[in-house]
């Protein structure tokens, strides 16, 4: 207890998180992705192997969005490797539809990651200055608000209103960090799946806490946009609040949030994913199932979650743990899965392709394997198949479900769980 | 004791905020009105014979560097002719030829300056100016330091215009303004005509900066076509390049007075709001409570356009069967 | 062609509640983000690609205390060869009569080509600083620029004004130009670009450094003083529709009907 | 007389077992299958010719079966091998076959009768046909004797088969089939040993050794190059009717390099025949079904071998098209399968149809080969095949005594395994007569 107490009072008083954590940040030297940093300077095709490539097409033959755009990663890497002079990479407007889903990395026999050329070509884009008015903004606004979505960061908690979710800025004491994220935090749809996962953490008597409006963008989505050194700045800032708290556990809602911890934080952040945590109070029997769902569902494989950090059992296992779901698979599932198209960026970006879009594929498919919804278990997906579903004229067809959001149907049947009891 | 005002012209035409100043300064009590009329030999004729009703005095100055009113000239012409007879107020338009002459002039003369004032107040403290902050979501009230001359610009579309005819003889000064200013007027431009007029709309929506992305413009075509409306933009969005010029609402655009105006995502920064203001019925839909546009509005929707716009469409849709 | 930007470090109020602070004068700036203004960009821009066209040198001013400096790092990271800040502790309560004279001591006896400045600043909206410059460094100005091209030893610029309308304009160099929005596109500016412009020339400089006398300063700062910041008056308070998105697009419907009628 | 231990039955140990023989040198032939002739004996025909590779195969099979100074023991393993003088002491452990082949006159009764009929999946026809717990694994197989296989049959994996014991006993007249069959070892002193342990081929299905995304094993129109030989030879099990299920097909796609010059399944090598037995098969497609579209979607074509290009004109004539571009995916479309791929010539990523995808699995490393190094005593290269004393000399390894042959060196087509068998041979028999040196 004493221990808890020192800590709330290190907590109350807060000083705005910019200052506190880029201060502790640059006072400890600290720099992430520091590998990406030392090379500067060597080539690309030094650096990413490319003499090793074979030309043979996998890379693009898997890409997502290979059937739509001109984003040719094959021939990208040939022209790094072959040319001198990498203007003629920097002209490449496609590089920007890349969703850095990594398939073109998981495909490749050699073990290359055209994906990271493309990230390499995004960024001398970048220095260059040469991008979107809408990558721009959302860049921009991760700086400056902590989030892309030009949101103020102010408001940044404001979807846990009356919800009783508690942050560390009230004094409140956990071993669980919820990661919130920055669309699940701003976007109303994702808000609706945030909420069912806070209902579902304190149904089941999971203990928790957040970092409220202090948390800043994990920095995954302006990484893979090429923008390193504001992927660094946001990394400092929620490495050194992480360093404070020293949570046991961090939750996340979103794939992305939890591979960028994972994955791009230098050291690494061993996250999970809300999935995860999910299907192991499942399996506990904490979650208090009290209604039948009877849905007959199809688990959409989040890119980063399966392919990228090869979870796939648990979503399912927590699916399965609603009462009254049935749950049936995509023929493209698993490693197989097809992209959403809203990584690497993308939710910011139209792409070049014309045609009809992946997660409109998605929804169709769906809806031809007669499901009643299609659950995902990641903000972007859920976005992007949402808007798949409008487009395609399958409203009343379909449902798209966040996992989150199914489960808690199972728990509590109303659909937004804001009649939650606020704590006093 | 006298407040100038500097008659703003164009093209040979007197611009109607002249009018503004003339009300402005003659309900400031603070001595005679002279209206000063600037420009090139031959140009100044015409606007002074417009000039409104509350007029004591009208003053004509010509030049050949003062062609085009030239703000450059403008500016050192004004300075020699104030520094002489010192008004106790110079009074001009916060328009794009206001912004051009009135700081310029204040500090040649080493006076107060007040830019985009909505309304001017004298008391024992000399003059007060009240003028917005924040792009309209602050007010501030600015005291100008005792001076000879204090020079002011008002926001366009503050004040009711005087109306009326001045009928006064036009004294005609001598204008001690450098042959050379560094400064020369070329011509007047106009923007081309474009495929639509937005001014000639029943029911207008307008798109702002609350939308992030050009894709998103979908939404308010959708709603548009629904309702059988024109698409029209605040000024953030034709500088993106995402719709054409001759949609933008607002003083560097057009002033559009429609039945129904339909203000998406557009914060309501006030080169906005007095381009549409007049508008039949306003409705506003944006996600910051604080905005603006909702002063100006009739009927207000805090939220997301992309949740509330799509179910608008619906629904038009719904009532038109 | 050698250039000199003129930028400002301001708070982005857009999605912001503005909250006056104590003294009645102040916006409590703690709560805002900051930014460098609008304007300045489109300036900044076009003072780049001027340089990028042309060769030789573009410096970049700024008033305004240490935190402000992020501006100037956008603008050595933009290309600018080296930065001046000025500060002094009596700076806070400057008008823009007092900005432009710490501008213009700061560029002292230094001579540039062409000055650029944002038309106006997002936050007071005076739209004063560029010209006044302009006059105490005795060079002709134009404001409101929305293109600019160079000829011969001159530039033609468009101004922009009301209604469709532009005044084409030719100004003798050395010359000063404030900028319109939507000029150019503003490069987006990385954060390690702007690293890596750290190690570009960063002065800061006081008053005394520019030999201007504070009275001077305070002079100017007294000619237009801010008494008070409140909320402005409600206006036409529109009546606000409430509810779930389909309730309000119903309401929205009533209004239209009824109102406007155009249903 | 001398003797010498050839390792491996495939066509290269028979080669090498017959040159032996023929010098006069008694050999004993290991193979660890129930039959000799190894992988070849599932082909159809042989590139570039179009021969039937039973017109080669069987005559050196049966030749191997009955040859006087050939000592053939299936089923077998080596155990150890010792140096002992200038020669080794080999042990071998045999395992039981359950039927004794001199008894078994083939007659197939005993299969006709297993409870189990039908339901076994056949490893000669790689699962595509089913067979019964004794089974005989084609018919020119050698020894022309059933087997039965240990893991599938209920009296060995139950202890008993059905309430009236094993029926396949009481359906032979012949009294061949021995259920009690226990392992035995034997020990043999050779003079010389030869390995010709051959290879296996690339799984391109599982997890483990990646590649899921082609749909192997989950879709039935998805086969491998040696499945679709089965498919071709009148002997498989459509009896060389290509079908896929009730259903002839129309677009038939061959998967380049599938597990070949592929670090990430595990492979870096070039696995060299593929290129041609893709042509062949594609060829014998075309003139199979003249009216099906046949696609080889190539990374490089290796046609190096003599014939080899020319084969290569002759298929592309008869209509088989050559796209450049290394597949990527394929998945389910209505009631086909979709291939998705960039044709790299073009710089177009292209979905094709196909009711039939051949995957051109690559050649690896047979199953236990480094632990049957480790006991022979010779060395493994990097990409897990065997390694030579000094490349330029394949046939001789480090060790004094052993000798390589065949594709257990790496990959080769049939003509350099013959060789290969045939200059193993030839250097064994130079030790032999001189009584050391190599």
């Amino acid at each position: 207890m004493a221990q808890a107490c020192s800590k709330r009072r290190k907590w109350r008083g807060f000083r705005p998180p910019s200052l506190l954590a880029f201060q502790r940040a640059k006072a400890q030297k600290r720099w992430f992705v520091g590998k990406l940093r030392d090379i500067e300077g060597v080539p690309l095709a030094e650096r990413y192997e490319l003499a090793a490539c074979l030309q043979c097409g996998r890379c693009t033959g898997g890409c997502p969005v290979g059937l739509r755009s001109p984003l040719n990663s094959r021939r990208l890497l040939y022209e790094a490797l072959i040319r001198e002079d990498g203007e003629v990479l920097v002209e490449r407007e496609e590089v920007w539809d890349c969703t850095a889903c990594r398939t073109c990395a998981d495909r490749c026999p050699r073990g290359l990651e055209p994906v990271s050329v493309i990230r390499e070509i995004r960024t001398l884009k970048i220095e260059e200055g040469r991008i979107p008015q809408t990558v721009m903004d959302a860049l921009e606004s991760a700086l400056k608000h902590g989030n892309p979505w030009g949101r103020s960061r102010r408001k940044r908690f404001a979807w846990a209103d009356g919800l009783g979710v508690p942050t560390l800025e009230e004094g409140d004491e956990a071993p669980n960090l919820w990661f919130v994220g920055c669309t699940p935090a701003y976007d109303p749809r994702c808000q609706e799946a945030a909420r069912a996962l806070a209902g579902i953490l304190r149904a089941a008597g999971y203990p928790f806490t957040t970092l409220g409006n202090e948390e800043s963008c994990c920095g995954s989505e302006m990484l893979r946009l090429g923008e390193l050194g504001l992927f660094e700045e946001l990394a400092e800032a929620n490495r050194a609040l992480l360093d404070e708290v020293a949570p046991e556990t961090v939750l996340t809602t979103s794939p992305h949030c939890m591979n960028a911890l994972r994955t791009d934080y230098d050291p690494a952040v061993s996250a999970l994913h809300f999935s995860q945590v999910l299907a192991r109070l499942a399996d506990e029997g904490r979650i208090p199932f009290r209604r039948e769902v009877p849905l007959r569902v199809a688990f959409h494989d989040p890119c980063y979650l399966g392919k990228q950090n090869g979870v796939y059992e648990e979503p399912r296992a927590a699916i399965a743990a609603v009462p009254g779901v049935e749950l049936v698979e995509f023929d493209r599932s698993r490693e197989r899965s097809l992209c959403c198209e809203g990584g690497g960026g993308r939710m910011w970006l139209e792409g070049l392709g014309e045609g009809e879009r992946n997660a409109q594929q998605r929804v169709r498919t769906a809806a031809d394997m007669g499901v009643d919804a299609v659950v995902t278990a990641c903000p972007f997906c859920l976005l992007t198949l949402e808007d798949a579903r409008k487009t395609a004229g399958l409203e009343d067809a379909l449902e798209i479900v966040d996992l989150a959001e199914l489960v808690w149907r199972g728990v509590e049947d109303l659909p937004d769980p804001c009649g939650l009891e606020t704590r006093s | 004791m006298s407040v100038w005002v500097i008659a703003e012209h164009r093209n040979g035409e007197l611009r109607e905020v002249t009018g503004e100043l003339v009300a402005v300064a003659r309900a400031l009590g603070a001595g005679p009105v002279t209206a000063v009329v600037l420009g090139g030999p031959g140009e100044t004729e015409a606007p002074a014979a417009g000039l409104p009703a509350g007029i004591d005095r009208v003053v004509r100055v010509e030049h050949e560097s003062l062609a085009g009113f030239n703000g450059v000239a403008v500016a050192a012409a004004l300075e020699r002719v104030a520094a002489r007879e010192r008004p106790a107020v110079v009074l001009g338009a916060h328009s794009a030829a206001g912004m051009d002459w009135a700081s310029a002039l204040a500090a040649g003369l080493g006076a107060p300056v007040a830019t985009d004032v909505l309304s001017l107040h004298r008391d024992d403290g000399g003059f007060l100016a009240v003028r917005t902050v924040y792009a309209g979501k602050l007010q501030a009230r600015v005291r100008l330091a005792q001076a000879p001359t204090v020079v002011v610009t008002l926001r366009p579309g503050a004040t009711e215009a005087a109306a009326g005819s001045a009928e006064v003889p036009a004294e005609t000064e001598a204008a001690e303004v450098p042959a050379e200013v560094g400064r020369r007027f070329v011509e007047w431009i106009q923007e081309a005509a474009g495929e639509v007029d937005i001014t000639q709309a029943d029911v207008l929506v307008s798109v702002g900066r609350g939308i992030g992305d050009p894709e998103d413009l979908d939404v308010a075509r959708d709603l548009a076509e629904a309702l059988g409306a024109t698409l029209s933009c605040s000024r953030p969005v034709v500088d993106l390049g995402w719709l054409p010029k001759e949609r933008q609402v607002g003083i560097s655009g057009k002033t559009v007075k429609p039945k129904v105006y339909i203000a998406l995502g557009i914060s309501g920064a006030f080169q906005h709001v007095t381009a549409m203001k007049d508008a039949g019925l306003i409705l506003a839909v944006n996600k910051d409570p604080k905005a603006p546009i909702f002063r100006v509005s009739h009927y207000g929707i805090v939220g997301d356009l992309f949740k509330v716009v799509p179910e608008l469409t619906k629904a038009v849709r719904e009532a038109k069967g | 062609m050698n250039l000199a930007v003129f930028v400002k470090h301001v708070p982005d109020a857009a999605e912001a509640d503005l909250r006056i602070g104590p003294d009645g004068r102040s916006v409590r700036a703690e709560d805002l983000p900051f930014q460098m203004n609008e304007w300045d960009r489109f300036a900044l821009e076009e003072a780049a690609r001027l340089k990028e066209a042309t060769g030789g040198s573009l410096t970049a001013f700024l008033i305004g205390p240490g935190e402000h400096e992020d501006s100037l790092r956008r603008c050595l990271a933009v290309g600018a060869d080296r930065a001046v800040r000025v500060w002094d502790e009596s700076f806070p309560t400057l008008g823009p009569a007092a900005v432009a004279r710490a501008l213009a001591a700061a560029v002292g006896e230094e001579r540039f080509d062409l000055y650029l400045c944002g038309a106006q600043a997002a936050d007071d909206g005076y739209a004063v600083v560029g010209p006044t410059l302009a006059v105490l460094l005795g060079v002709p100005w134009a404001a409101l620029v929305c293109r600019l091209e160079l000829q011969d030893g001159r530039i033609v610029c468009d101004r922009e004004l009301e209604a469709g309308w532009f005044e084409r304009v030719e100004l003798a160099l050395p010359a000063l130009v404030t900028v319109q929005t939507g000029i150019n596109e503003p490069r987006y500016v990385s954060i390690l670009g702007i690293r890596k412009a750290r190690s570009k020339p960063l002065e800061v400089r006081g008053l005394a450094d520019l030999g201007v006398d504070p009275d001077e300063i305070g002079r100017l700062g007294a000619l237009t003083r801010l008494e008070a910041l409140e909320p402005p008056p409600p206006g036409r308070e529109a009546e606000m529709l409430e509810g779930s998105p389909a309730e309000v697009a119903r309401k929205a419907v009533a209004v239209l009907r009824e109102k406007g009628g155009v249903l | 007389m001398r003797r010498a231990l050839v390792v491996g039955a495939g066509i290269a140990g028979i080669q090498a077992a017959l040159d032996l023989a023929e010098a006069g040198v008694e050999v004993v032939l290991v193979e660890r299958a129930e039959y000799v002739g190894g992988n070849m004996a599932r082909l159809d025909k042989t590139f570039p010719t179009l021969d039937c590779s039973s017109c080669t195969l069987t005559p050196r099979t049966s030749e191997v079966g009955r040859h006087p100074r050939v000592r053939l023991l299936t089923r077998t393993e080596v155990e150890g091998v010792e140096a002992e003088g200038t020669g080794f002491r080999v042990r071998l452990r045999v395992r039981p076959r359950y039927v004794d082949p001199e008894a078994c006159v083939a007659c197939g009764r005993c299969a006709e009768a297993c409870r189990l009929a039908g339901r076994v999946p056949r490893g000669f026809d790689l699962g595509l046909a089913k067979g019964a717990a004794i089974d005989l694994a084609f018919p020119q197989a050698v020894p022309a004797a059933y087997a039965v296989a240990p893991g599938r049959c209920l009296q060995l994996t139950r202890g008993r088969c059905g309430r009236d014991g094993p029926r396949c006993v009481a359906a032979c007249d012949v009294g061949a089939i021995r259920l009690d069959e226990a392992e035995r070892l034997e020990e043999v002193r050779v003079d010389a040993v030869v390995v010709a342990a051959g290879y296996r081929l690339y799984r391109p299905g599982g997890l483990a050794e990646g590649r899921p995304e082609l749909g192997f094993g989950r879709y039935p129109q998805v086969v491998t190059n040696l499945q679709m030989e089965r498919l071709l030879s009148a002997s498989g099990p459509t009896g060389g009717e290509v079908r896929v299920g009730d259903r002839t097909p129309s677009r038939i796609v061959f998967l380049q390099c599938v597990g070949s010059r592929d670090r990430t399944a595990g492979a870096a090598h070039c696995s060299r025949v593929c290129c041609m037995a893709s042509m062949k098969q594609a060829l014998v497609l075309r003139e199979k079904l003249p009216d099906a579209a046949v696609t080889v979607l190539y990374m490089d074509l290796r046609c190096f071998g003599k014939g080899y290009e020319e084969f290569l004109e002759r298929a592309q004539r008869a209509g088989v098209v050559v796209r450049r571009g290394n597949p990527a995916e394929v998945y389910r479309r209505a009631d086909r399968v979709a291939v998705r791929f960039e044709d790299t010539l073009l710089g177009r990523v292209e979905e094709l149809p196909a009711d039939l995808v051949v995957l051109a699995a690559g050649l690896r490393p047979a199953e236990g080969l480094t632990e049957l190094a480790r006991t022979v005593g010779v060395g493994v290269g990097p990409d897990g095949f065997l390694e030579p004393a000094d490349r330029r000399d394949p046939a001789v390894s480090a060790r004094p005594g052993v000798f390589l042959a065949g594709t257990c060196l790496g990959p080769m087509d049939i003509p350099d395994a013959v060789a290969s068998g045939s200059a193993a041979a030839g250097a064994a028999l130079a030790r032999l007569a001189w009584g050391a040196g190599r």
